[in-house]
């Protein structure tokens, strides 16, 4: 294949990377991948999960050196680059994964390691300028927190915004977005998309990585695809469209766009039922939810909006300040997430990184974590039926990976999240919780769990969905919950669904119903 | 036994042949069992140790404790004149009831493993020496209780008894730390306690049961101390005996951040321990350098392990970039 | 221990250099003294740990407390000269145990550590009068009482075929202490006999040759009066012990201190020492020592 | 002031009020004097703690190298005669290369700071108790220095000069923490130092910075502990004096596991640390239990500020509740 280029032909590029490679013990992260970045314009980089996006970004940020290959700076060419040196070129990163200092305020994190200093040799922060420097990106990102917040009181959406911030901070030539939108919701996803615009405008170049290809479509001037490390091929703004994108990624078509498929069965009966339950984050809002077997129930709503909070709480491991809770009718009492897993109900959270999966476990050793008992024989833990069990869900969900035994942190994030669903499977859910199922996730992965949580529904378990990504709430959904600073707002059924109405329940609006019967209140 | 503990093995080897060399009394029946006597009682200790360690936690306290069950269990027989198994139970129960309390306010009250078990640290011992009013726990001459004598100082086949209960011990704790659910629940909890209860293990539970393995198990090798020296001035009994606990499990491959380590380790970290210790006496070297031998051995045998899983990891990385090019062009 | 109120009866502290079973006979000797002087307070008082820093501490705030007249076994008598004159000047300081004859101190009562250990070294002499070779075990062995009883004793051994090999230190671990004896056993296989300098160095010593079957085999020489090594000198396996007297310190002492508040300067020596002298129990006067020792510590 | 430093200084003025309230002299100028001093040795000591806390590691040979550095202050000055002000910079120099070897340790051969300082207190003792043959380091009977002994031991206006010594250390501290650069930098790296190395800091340097600062003020203390018992044995000398500075930080507010706590906790911590023992002293409680008196407070102060932490959020919770009850009609 060979790439085409035909973007800016009069602009130099000031950054280029000529046969860059990076292993790690296994695994070629990436090889023989060339490209440039000229100024002002905004590349859209996608691939599937493991395909080597963020070991190219690390590779920019400084994070991580190549093990060969050129990388040229404004005519300079280095073997690789420096934290320092990239920041120093210009290069502003908001990595993936995120990188905040809880016990710090916001402001502190934004000018981190770039504070304004007060005359003397004594290097004190100027804490007053710096304020006043924060004020303006705060709002350029659309903040609804203030600068003296500490970092920890924020939701993780609210950190990827001090993330944002902190890389517009940055004079920067370059801004490097990995994923910043995996959990941003709706609203605060389009103010993003909006900066991108202004730093386009204003002669900034962007990387911007993105599994949502649609806001890819909508921003970027030129499109890099990356498929098993090496550059599959690059798109002219003219050719950036979903298909297109969805073919150099993953070698072939999709046969089908990402959706669960149609139940195929009624809803049944309701399986999990939470009654004027209140949470600590709110604990002023009684919350009442029901969750019927065979039935996907999504749960959208804005940034802390408390989706998180009542999904922790009914799987046991925050405490429920009140409300009852029962289980096919019966009162259930979860006070721990053992309690949770004992009766069927499982959560896939929000962060795998700290809680879905242990990163220096095995695949292996996470599948059968939450199941030992009955990978054990007389309370020995029986290595054959642990294995036996993590083939057969990696084989079952298509887990990229060397092998089961293989250390679950060297896999991409696509892939750790698709352990932490293999634990659950391979038990026997009667309600799944999924928060932010697809975050990080690529397109085919996604599919592919699509298909999951409908087969789970279909096999009559109850489903519920905890996304930001309106396509994929309205897309996958039987039914939609949307919540509103701690409370469902209402409840929208199939011949309801749309983005409109999804959002003015999610600012606490009433929808426009197509039967005034149905649903919210 | 994994290529870390081999290391270590032979580093006890090459010390003992060297030691041989110089002094071949190193090796005569009487010095070996004297020492594999201690080696069972720190031994002992160090294993409790390390279940703590495993889970990322740590237990300052248990010098001051074998110093306080030490106290109790000599004037419960000596002096109270209880039947020995009874108070050996009573000890054993308190060790156990102790390291409850620890487990309970380190994950239901959320306090620090650290800052619990230095407390225990200062509180057990100001006790013991409160009991005593500062005075010695010790037998009047001639007291004698030839079972339990025989069974904590005794010999069997020249073997000391304590040296085949550690044995026993040993063999047990491996089954449950590398074999058992539980075991694996411990490594889980010391690598990610977040991630472990997300994956429904009680984490609490789990945690104060690790607590409550290293109490009864210091409360018998308090027991076994105190049958050693059969006399305890609690001001000074089992100082820093924490230190040697926590030395050879630090020395045995284990992480203070938990989640890493190996029973076979720990073992052989103490019998390092005990091997430099006897050597500074057979040696004639003076005993003020006791500690600092002890001191540069673990920081040499640290950096060694270190450097050299450094060194290993590279030489896999240049390995698999080899394979890597060489397997390219089948692609 | 009463609280010590501002304005109570005058207070008297015996202040010890660490906790050890060898002042539980001082104290009993307080408590005989206590009986006889119902003006006065009088305290045992142990640092919590045997350190100059922490009993330096523990004067300083009695002296705040109000105590009157002050009794130390000072933990480093030879260098603590200013703080000891620092107490000096603000009550009346007598030292005891081990001197500090350059301080302000009014008095010194106790006995000599050189002469206890040239005792030791008369024991040595008589249970082995063809020579031999001794190892001493020890608590500290930087400590002066440990380094002048081994002095005492080498001076005395001096001209004998009997020969301090070495000394080896345990840092007051009595694990260590024991293991020190076995680890002696096997490396030096030609000694004859063994000295413990510490009160619990000569229980295991005889704890450690028990086991290895080598009681009565190796000569040992005892320091002080804890009832294991009395036991041993009543079996015969400890040739004899040297024992201090520490009851009369503290009985003597306390009366003295009382007197000299009072006024009465009489008791105190042209030379300010007032030497109670060790004594060597050895088979014949086991007996009477223990029975005078229990009637002492009124068990 | 936080909430928490409140907390703190209250209860110090109750156990004061308490104490004198039965004896009266517990606020008498010499007695407080006296307690000043001491606070001022061990301030100082608890602060270099604090500085290595904060980044999340430990420092556990502080009371060894009090006992090594003050060993051979004594001795320069003492025997080899060597003009004090030249000894003293010797010494400090010396603490702060120690303190740069542990950074280096820790930071560029990835050793856990447990370890390497666990290492340094075998090491440093054994060291100070050979280079003295396991005898004392005294002056000899006269030996004076009025310089060297006003600013350490002496007074001004009633208060000990070291009391002086370390309000000015405490205050220059404090701006160094609180308000510049660095200080940030180290509550940074203390929470989360992946993320500090990612933003381009040199955790490495900040971190070895922070050892070499706690390397300095332990050998200033060192200097002030060995002029106010101008004597040393090695073999116990600053013997736990580790387990103040921590003890001191962690009531202070501080989390072993790094990035919290605040200068003036640490002071705070320090000065209830000495109050108690001073009580003990002076209320005739038996020394023996001072530890005990020591680790009951030290458990009760932060098991209070741990429940006091989940009350009140228990009780913000609760008012949210009845706020939202009250506002509900007007909805
Ligand atoms: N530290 C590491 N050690 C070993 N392997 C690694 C490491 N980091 C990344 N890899 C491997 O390198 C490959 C590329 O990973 P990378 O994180 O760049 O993927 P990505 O394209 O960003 O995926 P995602 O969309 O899931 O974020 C993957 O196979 C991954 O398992
Ligand atoms: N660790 C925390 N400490 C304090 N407040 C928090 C914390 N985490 C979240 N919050 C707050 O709790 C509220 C609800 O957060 P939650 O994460 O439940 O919302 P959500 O609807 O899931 O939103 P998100 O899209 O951020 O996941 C938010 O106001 C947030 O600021
Ligand atoms: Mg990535
Ligand atoms: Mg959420």
């Amino acid at each position: 294949m060979t790439p085409t280029d035909t973007t800016h032909p009069d602009t130099a590029p000031f950054l280029s990377l000529e046969a860059v490679r990076k292993t790690y013990p296994g695994v070629v992260a990436l090889d023989r991948f060339s490209m440039e970045v000229r100024p002002g314009e905004v590349i859209g980089l996608v691939g599937e999960n493991g395909a080597g996006k963020s070991t190219l970004m690390k590779i920019l940020g400084g994070v991580t050196r190549p093990d060969s290959g050129t990388i040229t700076v404004d005519g300079a060419a280095h073997d690789g680059l420096t934290v320092e040196q990239s920041i120093g070129s210009g290069i502003a990163f908001v990595h993936q994964e995120l990188n905040l200092f809880e016990n710090l305020d916001v402001a502190a994190n934004i000018f981190f390691g770039r504070e304004p200093l007060k005359a003397g040799p004594l290097r004190l922060v100027d804490r007053a300028r710096l304020r006043e420097m924060v004020a303006p990106l705060l709002k350029r990102v659309g903040a609804n927190f203030s600068a003296d917040a500490p970092v920890a009181s924020l939701s993780l959406a609210q950190q990827q915004m001090v993330e944002i911030a902190k890389a517009l901070s940055i004079k920067a030539r370059l801004v490097i977005l990995d994923e910043p939108t995996s959990s941003l919701p709706m609203a605060e996803t389009e103010k993003l998309l909006d900066v991108i615009k202004g730093l386009k405008a204003q002669g900034i170049s962007v990387i911007f990585i993105s599994h949502r290809l649609h806001e890819i479509e909508r921003v970027a001037d030129r499109v890099v695809v990356l498929r098993d490390g090496t550059l599959a091929g690059t798109l002219a703004k003219d050719r950036i469209n979903h298909d297109e994108m969805v073919r150099l990624m993953i070698g072939r078509m999709l046969k089908e766009r990402e959706k669960a498929g149609e139940a195929t069965r009624a809803p049944g009966s309701v399986a999990l039922a939470a009654e004027a339950i209140r949470t600590s984050t709110y604990p002023d809002r009684p919350v009442s939810i029901e969750l019927r077997r065979a039935e996907i129930l999504g749960l959208a709503g804005l940034v802390g909006s408390g989706r998180t909070e009542l999904a922790r709480v009914l799987f046991g491991i925050e405490e429920r300040l009140a409300g009852s809770v029962t289980l096919n009718g019966k009162p259930l009492d979860v006070g721990s997430a053992a309690d949770a897993v004992a009766n069927g109900i499982f959560l896939v959270p929000e962060d795998r990184k700290l809680t879905g999966v242990l990163l220096d476990l095995s695949i292996a050793q996470n599948i059968s974590l939450p199941n030992l008992p009955a990978h054990a024989r007389r309370s020995l833990v029986s290595a054959g039926a642990e294995l036996a069990t993590a083939e057969k869900q990696k084989k079952n969900l298509g887990i990229k990976a060397p092998s089961v035994l293989t250390r679950t942190g060297t896999l991409s994030g696509g892939n750790q999240q698709k352990v932490v669903l293999a634990k659950w499977l391979a038990m026997n859910p009667k309600v799944m919780i999924l928060d932010e199922p697809t975050r990080g996730i690529d397109i085919g992965a996604k599919a592919e769990i699509y298909g999951l949580m409908r087969a789970l529904a279909d096999a009559g378990v109850a489903v519920l969905m905890i996304s930001s990504d309106m396509e994929e709430v309205i897309g996958v959904s039987d039914r939609i919950a949307v919540m509103h600073e701690g409370q469902i707002s209402g409840i929208l059924d199939k011949d309801d669904f749309s983005q409109e109405n999804v959002l003015l329940l999610a600012v606490g609006k009433k929808p426009k119903l197509l039967q005034a019967a149905g649903g919210a209140q | 036994m994994s290529k870390k503990d081999l290391g270590l093995l032979i580093l006890i080897l090459v010390v003992g042949a060297v030691v041989t060399a110089i002094n071949p009394r190193f090796l005569s029946a009487i010095n070996l069992a004297n020492t594999s006597n201690l080696v069972a009682l720190f031994g002992i200790l160090s294993i409790g140790q390390a279940f703590v360690i495993i889970t990322g936690g740590i237990e300052l306290s248990v010098g001051s404790l074998i110093a306080l069950l030490g106290t109790l269990f000599i004037d419960f027989i000596a002096v109270r004149e209880l039947d020995w198994p009874l108070a050996f139970v009573v000890i054993i129960v308190l060790g156990a009831v102790i390291g409850f309390v620890h487990g309970w306010l380190i994950t239901r009250l959320k306090l620090q493993p650290f800052v619990v078990t230095l407390c225990g640290l200062l509180i057990y011992r100001g006790v013991a020496r409160f009991y005593t009013a500062d005075g010695t726990a010790g037998f009047a001459f001639g007291q004698n209780f030839p079972t339990l004598e025989f069974l904590t100082a005794g010999r069997s086949y020249g073997l000391p008894n304590s040296f085949i209960a550690l044995i026993v011990i040993a063999i047990v704790m491996w089954v449950v730390l590398h074999r058992s659910v539980f075991g694996r629940y411990l490594y889980a909890i010391g690598k990610n306690e977040e991630a472990a209860k997300y994956s429904g293990i009680r984490t609490g539970r789990v945690i104060i049961a690790a607590y409550v393995i290293c109490g009864v198990l210091t409360a018998l090798s308090a027991i076994y101390f105190a049958m050693y020296t059969r006399s305890i001035s609690p001001a000074s009994h089992g100082q820093f005996y924490e230190l040697y606990a926590i030395a050879a499990a630090v020395l045995g491959g284990f992480s203070l951040r938990g989640g890493e380590g190996s029973l076979v380790g720990v073992i052989l970290g103490t019998v390092l321990l005990q091997e430099l210790q006897n050597l500074v006496n057979l040696l004639g070297i003076p005993s003020s350098l006791n500690f600092a031998v002890m001191g540069g051995v673990i920081l040499i045998g640290v950096l060694v392990d270190q450097q050299w899983g450094v060194f290993r990891a590279r030489r896999r990385m240049i390995e698999a970039t080899r394979q890597n090019v060489a397997g390219a062009p089948a692609e | 221990t009463a609280v010590t109120r501002a304005d109570d009866k005058p207070t008297l502290a015996f202040v010890v250099n660490g906790a050890s079973d060898f002042w539980k006979a001082a104290e009993a000797g307080v408590k005989k003294a206590q009986g006889e002087l119902p003006d006065y307070n009088l305290e045992l008082k142990y640092p919590e740990q045997s350190s100059v820093a922490i009993q330096q501490r523990l004067m300083d705030d009695l002296v705040t407390a109000g105590v009157k007249g002050i009794m130390v076994s000072a933990v480093d008598p030879k260098t603590s000269t200013d703080g000891l004159n620092k107490i000096a000047s603000e009550t009346a300081l007598f030292t005891t145990d081990s001197d500090a004859p350059q301080t302000k101190r009014v008095a010194y009562i106790g006995s000599s550590n050189v002469d206890a250990g040239k005792q030791a070294a008369e024991i040595a002499k008589k249970a082995m009068p063809n020579g031999g070779k001794c190892l001493g075990f020890v608590g500290l062995l930087g400590a002066d009482n440990a380094k002048e009883r081994i002095q005492g004793m080498k001076d005395g051994l001096a001209g004998s075929k009997i020969e301090l090999v070495d000394v080896r230190g345990d840092d007051i671990d009595q694990a260590r202490a024991k293991k020190n004896v076995e680890d002696a056993l096997v490396a030096s296989p030609d000694i004859t006999c063994m000295v413990g300098f510490y009160s619990y160095n000569t229980p295991r010593i005889y704890e450690a040759l028990r086991d290895a079957g080598k009681l009565g085999q190796i000569t040992v020489v005892g320091f002080d009066d804890d009832p294991i090594t009395l036991g041993g000198v009543k079996e015969g396996t400890v040739a004899a012990t040297v024992v201090q007297q520490p009851f009369e310190w503290a009985y003597q002492g306390m009366k003295l201190m009382a007197a000299y508040l009072k006024g009465d300067k009489s008791g105190i020596p042209a030379n300010n020492l007032i030497i109670i002298p060790t004594k060597i129990i050895g088979k014949d006067d086991v007996d009477a020592y223990a029975a005078n020792l229990k009637a002492m510590q009124g068990k």
